[in-house]
């Protein structure tokens, strides 16, 4: 039934969309993979603590302002301002930064040479604590992210596909500009790790920790330099995600949704985030759109993992990622 | 040969006691001076702490959970044992660790490359790159292959060459001829003669093959369960009867068959 | 050499028997590289065969193959007179076949009698119920185990670090324990990658007069890699050497000592 | 003293709806507290309780409050609710869950110890299917409805009633669950985008809320085809959306804005006076509201208790007796200050879930406010009544209840 | 000088390979053997049962369970909400289908069918590794808990899906429903942990804890040295699934009473579980109850000092408890990566050696 293909299309479409905002997330997972080896389980929080940043500082919320009335009884709110989006992303930006370097100082600094479950387990602490922080710093009430993105049904699209189908596809202006985002993101991060020295000195932390210290690299350097990508990265889908869903606790549950496609791509590859995210995107709506139906829907969160499992047991390094070297 | 009263001191360990894991005391009070240009052999049995003091000086202890104690470990005069292992690349002490430890997904030339991390001479490196090939044809054959996927002699010889790209002034080699064939051993240690007259870079081995290390170095420590028990000009050494007997392998009646070896059990035992 | 298939007698005493293993034809590729060129050779029951060759000649490769960990694309492996099917590494040890490794494959984790036991796990045979229990089947069984384990520890002098955790031990005792863990399986044919490496020449003379010992004592035959020539030579008692994957070379010692081809692409000049 | 705990939740996923309620329910005790010295001149203790929506901390909450005398619990989850069933019954401690929990608890006759009056939410889906047939004429019969619905044990409640109610009106009903936390709903909107269904109605919680609203905004889904039950229905939720979100229906079983005469009360005893639990945003609005409704519904079943045993220092057990007896007239809601704020309730042994009534507001996105859209209805007690006494059987079959009240 | 082993002589390879080899060690666990079955259950009150020991106990079982298949065997698995819950739903089955059977059995069958089940979603762990697997673990998490969401059946039909226990007695005493008293639970329970810890301990003190520690230090030497990574890997699946199957059917029917699976058996308890054993100790059957008893009391903990004895705003005071078991797991890992365990191992070796400092 040609019907059945305009709306299977149309789903497909905007799973390619919704693909694209999980690899937005996916991609702060893999920079840092890539470069120590580490599974940063703290990606969403970090996300959400962007967010929550970015929200705070455009409205000019007083940073723990609960606590301080709890303390104080005062009644602290606002400094009264309101920034301009710009200028309050650029400010985020730089607290990204700086959390990355307290992150290296506190936490990684010590963990050098440690097993990867290890590294991983203080990410988790990491994101226990940045959940905390985060709320206890702007309150866990919903807030609005407005930076002046477009929502809503793209008209043109609409238009165009209804004159040439009789059908109009729904694809939203978010998603739209969330593709172009991601596609400069990833560009951008592909040359940089691919033609810098820096690139290849990423990889070769993730390798091997002392092998890399001994040849001078700078563990701290290194982890400092990626953890603020990763964290900048962060804020990008943060704001991506704030505005389709407002900026509170469960934003940092997108993390979950970038794992399959993180499993997929590979651990280790930049466009690998990209390219999963697209078929997971794509995969799991269409299958919902098929499938689900039957079965009573909701299929979405474990068929992404299901498909990604099924595509590693064919490629045990997901798609673009680095053979895994077994050697005796 | 460089007489080590007479130069520079360029390295100083002053007992220094290496503690892991807070518990298991490795290193209990080790000095040593390397002077500046000169081959200096750290010689002893498994387990004497060649590769401990060699991390402790490259400050890669840290990062094994290990720790020194006591003493101090100074470089051109200056406290060092502090220092981030990298701040120490840049002073221009570099270590080849033991084991290899090549980047594995990296091929051959990326890991070469990032021996040459520090430096941002774009052409001398390339240059460099040329001779760290011509010292090691076969590295050049296996240049786009993953270091993963060479064998054991070949990562060895990536290790090495990756610790000559970074051009330092001073380098702790870990027992340089494992695993490599007799005629690349001779020519490793012919390399690290050549460096070292040439260009006037420092070398600290740990090396277990005595006989090769004695020829090449200038003067020689000898470890034994975390103490130097012996020290002296090479060629001294060379002559101990001891260091010839346990070290060596010589008999009065020359080398030894190792078949023979089998008659006499151990009498280093008894020798204490 | 006579060629006789039922073996024969050597000069001190030993009787080396049958064919035990025999390669024919084995060719390696991987990918392009073609690490085994289309080699042939065998090894004796109750002998000491050692494999040379300069770095990335493919020894380990070879030794691989006959473990079953690399399926070679040509060629066949024949083993106690029968032709193997393509199997599964465990499938081969079950077989008889132990071996160490080249870049040491223990396991960290566990201590030295630990290890040590996982080598005899071939050998074990109490279900995961009687496990759970303990009491009654699994602790006779675990203690007869012992027994055996005990044994090879006295019989290498390790006793002293029965329960160290190995990640801790220096190199050379990781090696001792490697054989160990080997020696534990209690296996027809051992493997021996490099089990010198890294030694000085008194904790080689030990290595070796275990390995005498073993190859005496149980009978075990031994494919021994090594670049020690002191040790090829005294030990084994045929040598094929291998040279980027072609055997350049089969013999005694003393007749590969003075094959022109070996010399010139390992050998050098003669090592004594 | 009167020790009432809250289990609240003002952290994890479902923190922003957590907060307006507790706050709305830790104030009017405060208010009671210091305007009247408490509920028949004893103190009232809210001992609050982080359970951040978990069940294993709600568990936890009530073992740690239960030794302290707690007199009545209201954990605003439906999953802790469950778990306590059995627990209060074998201590003898009322669970109050108005408009949440196991529906089937309105029958006092397997369940003595739990009240959800005055509504539940088979009521709800009830009371929006009359309203959609009020606006039809009475006929709906061939019309497409969706249910959006958290998929977890509070978002299925509703199906098994909506599935009589098509039976009974011949409308056809879809289903589509949505997962938690729920921001990610391209999907079941892309299906009503393309099946048009003439309403949806949704049963959502947390984040799904202001998404669902979101997607039905950037399909164009008219809003006022779009209800959503009392729990859908805060200004987090369609705030997200701005203008929108103009004309989203809720329902509700009290009135919802700071009007009322309790506020100047509230204002005077608790706001002004730095009392006030929250950071003071969230007075009037929907939540507020309805934690505010609880407590008050709490307060006058001890009262009534405090009647009943003649003393005021009543025991849990009491306070049962006290829910069980309560009469919330319209003068006594007037005389609290919420004239009409909720529909009068007269409970009784058999009868623990109370009218069933609730009204339909609409949002003005403009304002930002909530405006009636109805009268209070009541629900199809036809469909409800027989499904409450299904459930409830099983339950009592279960776990070998005997029937009381006979 | 007081903790030692000499004079502490081992004649015989069973005495060697004692589980503790000390004597003063062994005397310690007798008395806490001894206080745990004989003492507490006189003084256990609700409270306690509820908020402290009960979910000890069962959190230990789960972390025993994930420790075989993590700690010993390599496979991280983030899986074990799902498996708690297939537990959960296999005990409510049970008990429903066929309430004349003992609790007990029912609880055994249902760990049997979790390592069942276990074993399936263990297969892809030939071929995909590490964090690659733990993801992969991830899909049996989601699949699960939705599968018990959409079948009406596993919930009996029931209408909004949740399950609840109904009561079941053993000797007599009632363990599940509301009647159950505070030291029945903590009984049935301790009892079970009890059984299951000291089977643990023998699987992987013998060949199987071998064959498990080889492939997770090194899974190609292993196979090389015999070890069958099928066999190897599946049996630790399959073990370590039993465990986490038990504590999930005790979490419902002892603990909880009803459950919903997605908020009761959602991806968070599989977290929550991998953070015990790694606090605890990988590898360790010590660090399984460090660890449980770490994550489970430090909460609770807090919570009663900060809102109990500080006072302080619940909403605070949770943010704030975040934040330092945040810090402290951090912490922990930079003093000790190893976990409580090893931090335990190196006290004692300390202790040997007092007061000399080596
Ligand atoms: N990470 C560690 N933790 C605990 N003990 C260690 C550690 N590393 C080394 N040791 C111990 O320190 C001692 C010295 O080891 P080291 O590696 O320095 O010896 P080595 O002289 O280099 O021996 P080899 O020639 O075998 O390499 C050994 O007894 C070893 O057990
Ligand atoms: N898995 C593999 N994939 C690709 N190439 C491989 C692989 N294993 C070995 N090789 C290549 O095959 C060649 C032979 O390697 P092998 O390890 O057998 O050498 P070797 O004789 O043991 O040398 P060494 O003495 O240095 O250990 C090398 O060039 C190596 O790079
Ligand atoms: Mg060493
Ligand atoms: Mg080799």
């Amino acid at each position: 039934m040609p019907e059945q293909m305009l709306f299977a299309t149309e789903a497909a479409l905007n799973g390619l969309m919704a693909g694209v905002m999980y690899s937005l997330v996916a991609l702060g997972f893999v920079l840092i993979f890539k470069a120590s080896g580490i599974f940063n389980y703290a990606q969403g929080v970090m996300a959400l603590f962007a967010a929550l940043t970015l929200v705070g500082i455009q409205t000019g919320q007083i940073p723990f302002s609960h606590l301080i009335n709890a303390i104080f009884g005062t009644d602290l709110h606002h400094f009264g301002w309101e920034l301009p989006a710009i200028v309050a992303i650029v400010l985020t930006g730089l607290v990204m930064i700086l959390l990355a370097v307290l992150i290296e100082r506190i936490v990684l600094k010590h963990l050098i040479n440690q097993e990867p479950i290890i590294l991983f387990m203080a990410t988790i602490g990491l994101a226990y604590f940045l959940e905390g922080f985060g709320d206890l710093m702007w309150g866990s009430d919903i807030k609005k992210l407005d930076v002046g993105l477009p929502q809503g049904i793209n008209e043109t699209i609409d238009r165009v596909t209804y004159d040439a189908f009789g059908y109009g596809f729904f694809i939203d202006n978010l998603d739209i500009v969330a593709t172009v985002v991601a596609g400069l993101l990833v560009l951008t991060l592909s040359l940089f790790s691919q033609y810098t020295k820096y690139g290849r000195a990423l990889r070769a932390v993730a390798d091997d920790h002392q092998a890399a210290l001994s040849v001078g690299i700078s563990l701290r350097f290194i982890w400092i330099l990626v953890w603020s990508i990763a964290g900048i990265v962060a804020l990008v889908a943060g704001i991506m995600w704030g505005a389709k869903s407002g900026v509170q606790f469960s934003l940092s549950l997108i993390a979950l949704k970038a794992l399959p496609v993180l499993m997929l791509g590979g651990f280790t590859s930049i466009p690998g985030a990209i390219v999963g995210g697209l078929i997971i995107g794509m995969g799991e709506k269409l299958f919902e759109f098929f499938v689900g139906p039957m079965i009573g829907g909701a299929t979405e969160n474990w068929f992404a993992y299901v498909l990604a499992l099924v595509f590693l047991v064919f490629r045990p390094q997901g798609l673009f990622g680095e053979r895994i070297i077994e050697r005796v | 040969m460089l007489d080590a009263g007479r130069t520079e001191t360029l390295l100083e360990v002053n007992n220094i006691e290496v503690i892991y894991n807070h518990v298991i005391l490795v290193l209990k009070g080790v000095s040593l001076t390397v002077p500046k240009g000169g081959i200096t052999a750290l010689l002893g049995g498994n387990g004497a702490g060649k590769t401990t003091t060699l991390k402790a000086i490259s400050s890669l202890l840290r990062s094994e959970r290990g720790e020194v104690t006591k003493g101090s470990i100074l470089y051109r005069g200056q406290r060092v044992q502090d220092l981030d292992p990298a701040e120490l690349v840049r002073m221009g002490v570099i270590q080849v660790m033991e084991g290899r430890h090549c980047f594995e997904h990296l091929t051959i030339e990326e890991n070469l490359l990032t021996g040459a991390y520090t430096r941002s001479d774009k052409g001398q490196i390339a240059a460099d790159l040329e001779m760290v090939y011509s010292y090691f044809p076969r590295l050049k054959e296996r240049r786009r292959s993953q270091a993963g996927y060479t064998s054991g002699g070949e990562q060895q010889m990536c290790a090495i060459g990756r610790a000559l790209m970074s051009r330092p002034e001073t380098i702790l080699l870990d027992e340089p001829s494992m695993g490599l064939a007799p005629q690349l051993v001779e020519q490793i240690f012919e390399i690290v003669r050549a460096v070292n007259e040439n260009e006037g870079v420092t070398f600290l081995l740990a090396e277990q093959n005595t006989n090769v290390a004695l020829r090449y170095a200038h003067y020689g420590y000898i470890l034994e369960s975390g103490r130097v028990v012996m020290d002296g000009p090479a060629a001294e050494l060379r002559e101990n009867p001891d260091v010839k007997e346990f070290y060596l392998g010589m008999s009065d009646k020359g080398r030894k068959s190792y078949r023979e070896v089998r008659s006499y059990r151990r009498r280093k035992r008894w020798l204490g | 050499m006579t060629d006789m298939t039922e073996g024969y007698t050597t000069a001190d005493g030993r009787r080396i028997g049958p064919v035990l293993m025999d390669l024919r034809n084995i060719t390696l590729r991987f990918g392009g590289v073609e690490a085994i060129k289309n080699i042939s050779f065998d090894i004796r029951e109750g002998e000491i065969r050692a494999i040379i060759g300069p770095n990335g000649a493919g020894k380990s490769s070879m030794l691989n193959v006959i473990s079953g960990f690399y399926h070679p694309q040509e060629g066949e492996v024949w083993f106690r007179g029968r032709k193997r099917p393509p199997m599964k590494p465990y499938e081969v040890a079950r077989q008889g076949i132990a071996r160490t490794f080249q870049n040491i494959a223990l396991f960290e984790g566990m201590s030295v009698l630990d290890n040590i036991m996982t080598g005899r796990l071939t050998l074990m045979k109490t279900g995961m119920l009687s496990q759970a229990v303990w009491w009654g089947r699994a602790q006779r069984e675990e203690v007869a185990h012992r027994e055996k384990v005990e044994r090879i520890i006295d019989f290498l002098e390790i006793q002293s670090i029965r329960k160290t955790p190995v990640g801790r031990l220096p190199y050379g005792l990781k090696k001792r324990v490697e054989l160990a863990r080997a020696l534990a399986a209690e296996p027809k044919l051992l493997l021996l990658d490099e089990p010198m490496a890294g030694m000085n020449v008194e904790e080689k003379e030990d290595m070796c007069r275990f390995i005498l010992d073993v190859n005496d004592e149980f009978g075990t035959t031994i494919a021994l890699i090594e670049h020690d020539m002191g040790v090829v030579m005294d030990l084994s008692d045929r040598v094929v050497v291998m040279d980027y994957g072609k055997k350049i070379g089969d013999g005694t010692p003393d007749e590969i000592r003075n094959n022109q081809d070996v010399i010139d692409a390992y050998l050098g000049v003669s090592h004594d | 003293d009167l020790m009432i705990p809250n289990l609240s939740y003002r952290t994890g996923p479902y923190a922003a709806n957590g907060v307006p309620y507790a706050d709305g329910f830790t104030d009017y005790f405060t208010l009671l507290n210091e305007r009247d010295g408490g509920i028949g001149g004893e103190k009232v203790v809210v001992t609050e309780c982080e359970t951040a929506y978990n069940t294993e901390k709600g568990v936890e909450c009530y073992e740690a409050t239960k030794g302290q005398g707690a007199l009545v619990y209201n954990p605003l989850s439906t999953g802790i609710t469950y778990q306590l069933i059995p627990k209060v019954t074998a201590d003898n401690i009322p669970l109050y869950t108005p408009g949440y929990g196991r529906t089937s608890a309105a029958n006092g006759k397997v369940f003595a110890n739990v009240f959800n009056y005055p509504a539940n939410y088979w009521d709800g889906a009830s009371i929006i299917i009359k309203d959609i047939l009020n606006r039809n004429g009475g006929d709906i019969s061939g019309k497409k409805i969706a249910l959006v619905y958290h998929n977890s044990a509070y978002g299925k409640e509703p199906i098994r009633t909506l599935e009589e109610l098509a039976k009974k009106h011949g409308f056809e009903l879809t289903l589509l669950p949505v997962d938690h936390p729920g921001q990610e709903q391209k999907s079941q909107w892309l299906q009503i985008r393309r099946e048009r269904p003439d309403y949806v109605i949704m049963y959502g919680w947390g984040v799904m809320n202001a998404v669902a609203i979101q997607e039905a905004v950037n399909i164009r889904y008219p809003m006022d085809q779009f209800y959503g039950i009392w729990w859908s229905g805060s200004e987090n939720d369609v705030l997200p959306a701005g203008e929108g979100a103009n004309g989203y229906r809720m329902i509700s079983f009290h009135g919802t804005g700071s009007d009322y005469p309790v506020y100047q009360d509230l204002k005077k005893y608790v706001y002004d006076a730095g009392k006030a639990a929250g950071d003071g945003s969230n007075p009037g609005n929907v939540l507020y509201s309805r934690g505010m409704y609880a407590a008050m519904v709490i307060a006058e079943a001890i009262r009534t208790a405090q009647e009943l045993a003649g003393h005021s220092n009543v025991t849990p057990a009491e306070v049962r007796d006290g829910f069980e007896a309560l009469n919330l007239t319209e003068e006594r809601l007037a005389e609290l200050g919420l004239p009409g704020f909720s529909q009068p309730i007269q409970a009784s042994c058999e009868d623990h879930g109370g009218p069933g009534t609730a009204m339909i507001f609409q949002w003005d996105a403009a304002a930002k406010k909530w405006n009636p859209a109805s009268d209070w209805l009541a629900s199809d007690s036809e469909i409800i009544d027989p499904l409450i006494a299904e459930d409830s059987a099983a339950f009592a079959a279960e776990n070998g209840i005997a029937e009381r009240c006979n | 000088m007081f903790y030692r082993e000499a004079g502490d002589f081992k004649t015989s390879y069973v005495e060697d390979s004692q589980t503790f080899p000390l004597r003063l060690d062994r005397r310690a666990y007798y008395v806490l053997l001894a206080v745990a079955f004989g003492v507490v259950p006189l003084f256990i009150n609700d409270y306690w049962a509820n908020a402290v020991f009960v979910p000890f106990l069962i959190y230990a079982i789960a972390a025993l369970g994930l420790n075989i298949l993590t700690g010993y065997c390599g496979q991280v698995s983030l899986g074990t909400g799902g498996f708690m819950a297939v537990g959960a739903y296999s005990v409510y089955k049970l008990m429903t289908a066929f309430p004349d059977v003992s609790i007990v059995i029912h609880i055994l069958l249902a760990g049997l069918i979790t390592a069942g089940v276990g074993l399936l979603f263990g297969l892809p762990s030939l071929r995909i590794k590490g964090f690659y697997l733990a993801v992969a673990t991830l899909a049996a998490q989601f699949f699960l808990v939705w599968l018990f969401n959409k079948v009406p059946w596993f919930y009996n039909y029931s209408a909004s899906g949740q399950i609840s226990a109904p009561e079941r007695t053993v000797l007599g005493h009632a363990v599940t429903g509301p009647n159950t008293t505070a030291a029945a639970k903590y009984l049935i329970c301790l009892t079970l942990l009890f059984a299951l810890a000291w089977l643990a301990r023998n699987l992987t003190r013998g060949a199987f804890g071998r064959k498990w520690m080889a492939i997770r230090d090194m899974d190609i030497a292993a196979e090389i040295i015999g070890v069958n990574p099928l066999t190897a890997k599946l049996s630790a699946f399959a073990v370590s699934s039993f465990y986490i199957g038990v504590a999930g059917a005790l979490l419902f029917s002892v603990y909880l009473g009803a459950a919903e699976v997605g908020e009761a058996f959602g991806i968070q308890k599989s977290f929550l579980v991998l953070f015990m054993v790694i606090i605890g100790g990988l590898g360790s059957i010590f660090g399984s109850f460090a660890g449980a008893a770490f994550m489970v009391l430090l909460p609770v903990l807090l919570k009663n000092v900060l809102v109990g004895q500080l006072g302080w705003a619940t909403d605070l005071a949770a943010h704030i408890e975040l934040m330092i078991v945040g810090g402290l797991i951090v912490t922990f890992l930079i003093v000790e990566p190893h976990g409580l365990a090893q931090l335990w191992r190196l006290t004692k070796e300390k202790l040997r050696l007092w007061p000399f400092p080596h």
